[in-house]
């Protein structure tokens, strides 16, 4: 850090602050850590990990289908691959990685030290790391759930799926539950309380909007998929309830109703993030003040208040009331609205400003077009007709990978690529990127678009094989072509974070002239986050002139203190203290996961977490040493 | 566009910041009109594809088959179909399997049913899907305008065999549908030469009689396929094999090797025995 | 202060009893109420207004748009053939309902259209009433009720209670109880609506999307139950719908997806409304503040 | 060196006990969580119930009403005790905070003690059929979530009695009500739905 004497604006001994911000030194330092850079950090190198092995068993099913009737993969093997490869993405990569952004880089916008409940933080990753590796573990030991990502009884009930691999499944959705929602309620509390003063509610950042209506879904959506997969899927499985049994009473699709109350809101909770990483880099490319920033932010909270109303759009085969299909289209259709109105004003955006082109924008175009594809046959798909004849078919695969790797993974990659510097304090090596880019872009089409063809000729989805002599063969084989050309735009990608990591240039504070607060802090930014918490007094905080913007003094240095601020309009409300760096998060996670874990084997493990977990809680919440009294 | 819009910006000279970071009140209000246009007509264009997915809906909807039409239940199975046409005259029910033969032109009601976990009856170029679903039918129907044959598959994951779980659908003028369904009705023929005759004792001798039913034999177990009229049907194992006599050898000798994890047992059978056991399935028309 | 329109409704619809003999299809257009025990309040009520709002200043067209708006949409509600509807279709019925809930009382309550209808009063009426309006207990009783946390309990309690079968059945076969029942669902919604919009003032507009998404999802899932469900749950209906093209389930069908979609959808509407309220109303405040002010880049 | 304009907070309190904390936001969102869980428990009732002609099932009596009804009365009472607690930790007061979670706690378990008293008299179980599956999970939830807080209360309980607790210790009281608040408010919807939907929607649709 460089001394404050350089920094003419400091009015703070960083000295002091950095000795309170900072976690304790070694391996303890390291597990007892509730800084959000070094979580937020740990849940993306997490995520990309998964997102590897995810990857990995996406290559495996295409080598399987690549020609009718390979032997290549078993259909057990092949039905243990897929389910793991929608498991995995869905839960341990798209929702944890787009949390990690949110938790590294929320608090650094809004202008804080920290996100508001940092112990939780810490907890939330734990508890994603073992969801992780439960998983994982249990397909180590051969006990691989096989029935879908959806898992719908009764396939996936007692009867049909004998064996642990199901449990697993269902007992790693509690685990990630866990984590989502805990970042949920501190990313919510984080944005709504504890913003730089001046940053009244139409001043927040695209991407912390996108985040706080992210975190409201899965506030309310979350609950809905812990129902479907531990009341129902996992209590009929070992305890013998009836909730999806329809022998005694049950119903099958009552699951499915509780799941796609989920699984819906669950698009957008993936997408949402992605968004605002859209506006954000957008903004600092264009060089203005992004077009349309109510009508984004409400778009943004349409998107979230219409996502819960759509989840009957994937039970159409079942046999719906005739009656309901012209309300169910018609949702189903809305939802494009929102969608375009945030395309429009990037449009917008990018035509009135003067664009800098990086791998970032790449990205971002790419995104555009991809998603603008994914959204058409988005659309086509809300017809009811055209729904019977797509749905569970190829063209559905190829849709929602245009919607979700188009419209989450670019962007997500576009973000990385713009936020590197912050992360790592190195530029990103730009030629590598953009090769990265192509490589990704090309092979993303080469493998997705055959699929909508293999939709229409009536392939249906998650087949191991297929016969020959049906026509797919050829489109097939591109597809699998096509995922080479990702993996090694994916490899490129990897090499050149390791490699820019290690060896890029040095990053300044601001190397692209950005406009909001993380851009103020340093590269990688200090424990603190600011030397001094920033005043805000324009909705592109950073563009304003630093002689008209404040910086605010008067919060101790001595121990963990922040501001807490009013919801509309973000004044001082009150200082408060957080609390040190404590080993008891992990402990507490470390106790809930043996129970959880043991639960898919004996009820009793219940007991065994509540226990541990209680303990846990107790030492995490025990008055500190010496007490923490104020004067 | 995006690329157009790309090259244009490039070319432009750098401004100052300031001046760039907040457009003007003029670009803004302009910009504002052309957003609002273009969510306008994103609008009336949802609205018409609304419209228009609705009105086919109901056009759908309208050649559904009337009460009192030609019904056929269908039933999922892990991993093959049984069908069965219903008649309010019991001798004239048909059950069979994996073969559905329809008469051209006539709509019939698919009434779908489920044995063991939800399964999606599909027939890709005759009509959209409709699950299966344990405990609660669900209605669908069928209409084929020409004659042909058109292929079937499960459409929802239904376990290890999903991929091979594919049925057909023959549409045949009415007469000659008519006749196919009094041959079916007709109990198995009986065989013809002393190799089917001795192929007869075998399969009533083995292990098969406790799943397959043969009508006018002593087999009539009901757990797998009917094989009543086997010989006339087009695949072996739900669309997985063509049906010829040495495919059919291939599937009785190892069922799991060619569809892996079928409830199919593997039924030990004399070499000496296999012959006659194929001469006799395979003359069952 | 909501509750003297709640007193004027209610005795609007105390006399709304259903007419015995299920509508057919063919009288439909000319099955207007002419019931005096409707027709004089809503009557009155648009008098008073009329008086009132000229009487008094400060009623800006805007106000007197909703309040005219609400109150002919009412009038819809309570006097044209939809109501004998009601009696033989289920899904009128709902609509009808519907019609009350989302459409009419956030429009009286965006109106706020008391001072006035209390301006076309006689002074002394209107003394005893203000005199009435500020006593402790009234004015403790009505600050408990309209918190938004309380209302929206109040208003979900009615929607799901009225919903039971063999409550619904009644409202059918006994006119006090229908009756009751309206003014229950009118009355409740008037109570959610005024809640969100004035409980805090804008501040708190963003717990009012909050409270407002809630419902629409608790009301949508009791319309999914209504769409899904494979028996019928009002027998009453049983007889009447099939005149209409309708089997008894496809009308609880439609019944239901009015309950759920379009009434849905007014909530989303009306949620998207309340926030970019909220955002308005930030940049006002945060402007008042020195230190935050904006220069040259006003937003 | 450059002057900047400063904002001093200097002035403002230290710390918050009330509706402003921060960890009273973080719990209302946990409540919020827990609410929807058991309004999707509740969706899920009406749903089962949708699907089966007798219900509860032909033998099996529904929830009684007795003890249940009974036990609303130290349950609604116990809020008092919160409200107390809550006040008194506002005000730093020792002995209100000791009063009123010693009031709260021992309501608590006298509902407790009722509500397994009642459990016990249900004559079906989770595995007898659906109705039996959702209502003893409900009530399984519910309890354990009661059994939560009151452990909660307990251990503030034993913080505020040892006399080492300062201001998050207190906010831990304030915010510990509302949950309390949070757990009774609930439980008047699924009491309705445990006990008193089997005899309205129970014997005619």
């Amino acid at each position: 850090m460089t001394p404050a004497a350089t920094e003419p604006h400091v009015y703070a001994d960083l000295d002091v602050l950095r000795q309170t911000w900072s976690s304790k030194p070694g391996l303890f330092g390291w597990l007892s850590s509730i800084n959000h850079q070094e979580i937020g950090r740990r849940y993306i190198l997490t995520a990309f990990i998964f997102l590897l092995l995810g990857g990995f068993e996406a290559l495996l099913m295409r080598l399987q289908l690549a020609k009718p009737e390979n032997t290549f993969l078993s259909a057990g093997r092949y039905n243990q691959v897929f389910t793991l490869h929608g498991t995995t993405m869905m839960f341990l990569f798209a929702v944890p990685v787009m949390e990690g952004m949110g938790i590294y880089l929320v608090p650094l916008m809004v202008g804080t030290r920290n996100v508001a409940f940092p112990r939780l933080n810490a907890f939330g990753y734990w508890m994603y790391l073992a969801g992780g590796l439960f998983l994982y573990g249990c397909a180590f030991f051969n006990m691989v759930p096989d029935a879908g990502w959806f898992s719908y009884p009764p396939l996936s009930g007692p009867q049909f799926s004998p064996g642990k691999g199901v449990d697993a499944w269902a007992q790693m959705i509690t685990f990630t539950e866990i984590s989502a929602l805990c970042v949920a309620v501190e990313l919510v509390v984080t944005i709504l309380r504890m913003r730089a003063p001046g940053m009244s509610l139409n001043r927040i950042p695209m991407f912390c909007w996108s985040m706080l209506v992210q975190s409201f879904m899965i506030i309310f959506a979350m609950p809905a998929v812990m129902i479907a997969s531990t009341v129902f899927l996992l209590n009929d499985r070992t305890l013998g309830t009836h909730f999806v049994n329809p022998a005694e009473g049950g119903n099958p699709l009552l699951y499915q109703h509780v799941f796609w109350f989920f699984g819906h809101p669950e698009v957008y909770i993936i997408f949402l993030p992605a968004l605002g990483m859209v506006s954000s880099i957008l903004e600092t490319h264009t060089r203005r003040q992004i077009f349309g920033y109510p009508a984004l932010v409400l778009s943004l909270v349409g998107n979230g208040l219409i996502a819960f109303g759509l989840w009957v759009h994937h039970m159409f085969a079942t046999g719906l009331p005739q009656i309901g299909e012209a309300y169910f289209t018609a949702t189903s259709m809305m939802i494009a609205i929102t969608s375009g109105v945030q395309i429009f004003c990037w449009l917008a955006t990018l035509w009135s400003g003067r664009l800098r082109v990086t791998t970032a924008v790449h990205f971002v175009f790419g995104f555009i077009f991809i998603f603008v594809m994914g959204g058409m046959t988005g659309v086509m798909l809300a017809s009811i007709p055209l729904d019977l004849q797509a749905h569970d078919t190829f063209f559905v695969v190829a849709h929602f990978h245009y919607v979700l790797i188009g419209g989450a993974l670019f962007p997500l990659f576009g973000g990385f690529h713009y936020w590197f510097p912050k992360f790592t304090g190195r530029m990103i090596d730009e030629r590598l990127g953009r090769l990265s880019f192509w490589l990704l872009f090309v092979g993303f089409n080469a493998t997705f678009f055959p699929m909508h063809w293999l939709g229409m000729l009536g392939m249906t989805r998650r087949v191991y094989t297929y016969v020959p002599g049906l026509g797919w063969d050829r489109a097939n084989m591109a597809a699998t072509i096509g995922a080479f050309i990702i993996l090694l735009g994916g490899l490129i990608f990897i090499a050149n974070a390791l490699r820019s990591r290690g060896s890029g240039a040095r990053a300044e504070n601001d190397p692209w002239e950005g406009s909001t607060l993380e851009w103020e802090a340093g590269s990688p930014p200090a424990p603190y986050n600011f030397p001094n918490l920033p005043v805000v007094t324009s909705r592109t905080a950073l563009w304003t002139p630093v002689a008209e913007r404040s910086i605010v003094v008067g919060l101790r240095e001595d121990r963990r203190e922040i501001l807490i601020s009013n919801v509309l309009d973000a004044e001082p409300h009150h200082r408060s203290v957080q609390p040190r760096p404590s080993l008891w998060p992990l402990l507490t996670a470390f106790g809930f996961s043996i129970g959880l874990a043991g639960s898919i084997f004996a009820f009793f493990w219940y007991y065994v977490a509540s226990v541990l977990g209680m303990i846990g809680l107790i030492g995490w919440f025990w008055p500190n040493r010496p007490l923490e009294v104020d004067p | 566009t995006l690329f157009s819009l790309r090259r244009r910006h490039r070319s432009l000279p750098q401004e100052t910041l300031e001046r760039l970071h907040q457009a003007s009140a003029g670009t803004e209000a302009k910009l504002r009109t052309a957003v609002a246009i273009a969510t306008g007509i994103t609008v009336l264009i949802l609205f018409g594809l609304t419209v228009v997915s609705i009105s086919v809906g109901k056009i759908v909807s309208a050649s559904m088959a009337p009460a009192g039409s030609l019904t056929i239940e269908v039933t999922g199975a892990q991993w093959w179909w049984k069908i069965r046409y219903a008649n309010d005259d019991p001798s004239r029910i048909l059950q069979t399997a994996n073969e559905i033969h329809i008469p051209v032109g006539q709509s019939i009601a698919i009434r779908g049913n489920s044995g063991d976990v939800i399964h999606s009856f599909w027939v890709p170029s005759l009509q959209g899907k409709r699950d299966l679903i344990p405990g609660q039918p669900t209605y669908e129907w069928l209409q084929a305008d020409r004659p042909g044959e058109y292929r079937g598959q499960c459409a929802e994951f239904c376990g290890l065999q999903h991929a091979h779980m594919a049925f057909w659908v023959i549409a045949e003028p009415a007469d000659r549908f008519n006749a196919w369904m009094d041959h079916q009705l007709e109990p198995a023929m009986e065989p013809a030469d002393e190799q089917s005759r001795r192929g007869r004792e075998v399969f009533l001798k083995a292990a098969c009689v406790l799943c397959h039913a043969i009508r006018g034999t002593g087999a009539g177990a009901q757990i797998g396929p009917d094989l009543t009229h086997f010989g006339s049907r087009k695949t072996i194992a739900a669309g997985t094999l063509v049906n010829t006599k040495g495919n059919l050898a291939g599937w009785i000798a190892d069922p799991q090797n060619i569809k892996p994890g079928t409830h199919m047992a593997t039924v030990p059978i004399q070499p000496a025995e296999m012959q006659p056991l194929i001469d006799y399935l395979e003359s069952l028309r | 202060m909501k509750r003297l329109i709640v007193l004027a409704i209610a005795a609007a619809s105390l006399a709304s009893a259903h007419d015995r003999e299920p509508l057919r299809p063919h009288d439909l257009w000319l099955a207007w109420s002419l019931d005096p025990g409707i027709i004089i309040p809503l009557a009155l009520t648009g008098l008073l207004y009329l008086r009132g709002a000229t009487s008094v200043h400060g009623v800006s067209s805007k106000q007197r748009l909703y309040f005219w708006a609400g109150w002919f949409l009412l009038c819809i509600a309570l006097l044209s053939p939809l109501h004998p509807l009601g009696e033989a279709l289920f899904s009128a019925h709902m609509s009808q309902h519907e019609l009350l809930m989302v459409v009419v009382a956030p429009l009286l309550v965006l109106a706020r259209p008391l001072v006035a209808l209390l301006w076309g009063l006689p002074f002394r009426w209107r003394r005893t009433l203000g005199q009435w309006s500020k006593r402790v207990a009234v004015q403790r009783s009505w600050r408990f009720f309209s918190h938004p946390m309380r209302a929206w309990w109040v208003h979900a309690a009615a929607l799901w209670l009225w919903h039971i079968p063999r409550f619904f059945q009644a409202t059918l076969d006994d006119g006090w109880i229908h009756s009751a029942q309206h003014v229950s669902f009118l009355g409740s919604a008037l109570l959610f609506w005024w809640s969100l919009f004035y409980a805090y003032g804008k501040v708190r507009y963003g717990a009012s999307v909050v409270y407002l998404f809630t419902t629409a999802v608790h009301t949508s899932i009791l319309g999914a139950l209504l769409t899904f469900a494979s028996t019928v749950w009002y027998p009453a209906y049983v007889a009447t719908t099939s005149a209409w093209g309708l089997t008894p389930l496809e009308d609880q069908q439609a019944g239901g997806l009015i309950m759920w979609i379009p009434a849905g959808l007014v909530y989303v509407i009306g949620g998207l409304f309340l926030f970019a309220e909220w955002l308005r109303e930030s940049d006002r405040v945060v402007n008042r503040r020195s230190y935050a002010r904006s220069g040259e880049y006003a937003a | 060196m450059s002057e900047r304009r400063t904002l001093d907070v200097s002035g403002l309190p230290p710390y918050e006990i009330s509706n402003q904390a921060p960890l009273f936001w973080g719990q209302v969102l946990m409540c919020l969580i827990e609410g929807t869980l058991l309004c999707m428990l509740i969706a899920t009732y009406f749903y089962l119930r949708l699907g089966i002609d007798v219900w509860p099932g032909p033998g099996v009596h529904p929830p009684g009403l007795t003890l249940s009804s009974w036990a609303l009365i130290p349950l609604v009472a116990s809020c008092v005790g919160s409200y107390l607690a809550s006040e008194a930790a506002k005000k730093d007061s020792r002995s209100g905070m000791l009063l009123g979670m010693g009031l709260n706690l021992s309501l608590a378990v006298i509902f407790l003690v009722l509500r397994a008293l009642d459990w016990n008299s249900l004559n079906f179980t989770w595995a007898s059929d659906a109705h039996g599956s959702i209502v003893w999970t409900i009530l399984f939830l519910h309890s354990y979530d009661i059994v939560a807080d009151i452990l909660m209360t307990a251990v503030l309980i034993v913080i505020v009695a040892s006399g080492r607790y300062g201001p998050r210790q207190r906010i831990g009281v304030h915010v510990d009500s509302v949950l309390w608040y949070f757990l009774v408010g609930i439980w008047i919807p699924l009491y309705g739905v445990v006990y008193w939907a089997p005899r309205l929607i129970g014997a005619s649709r």
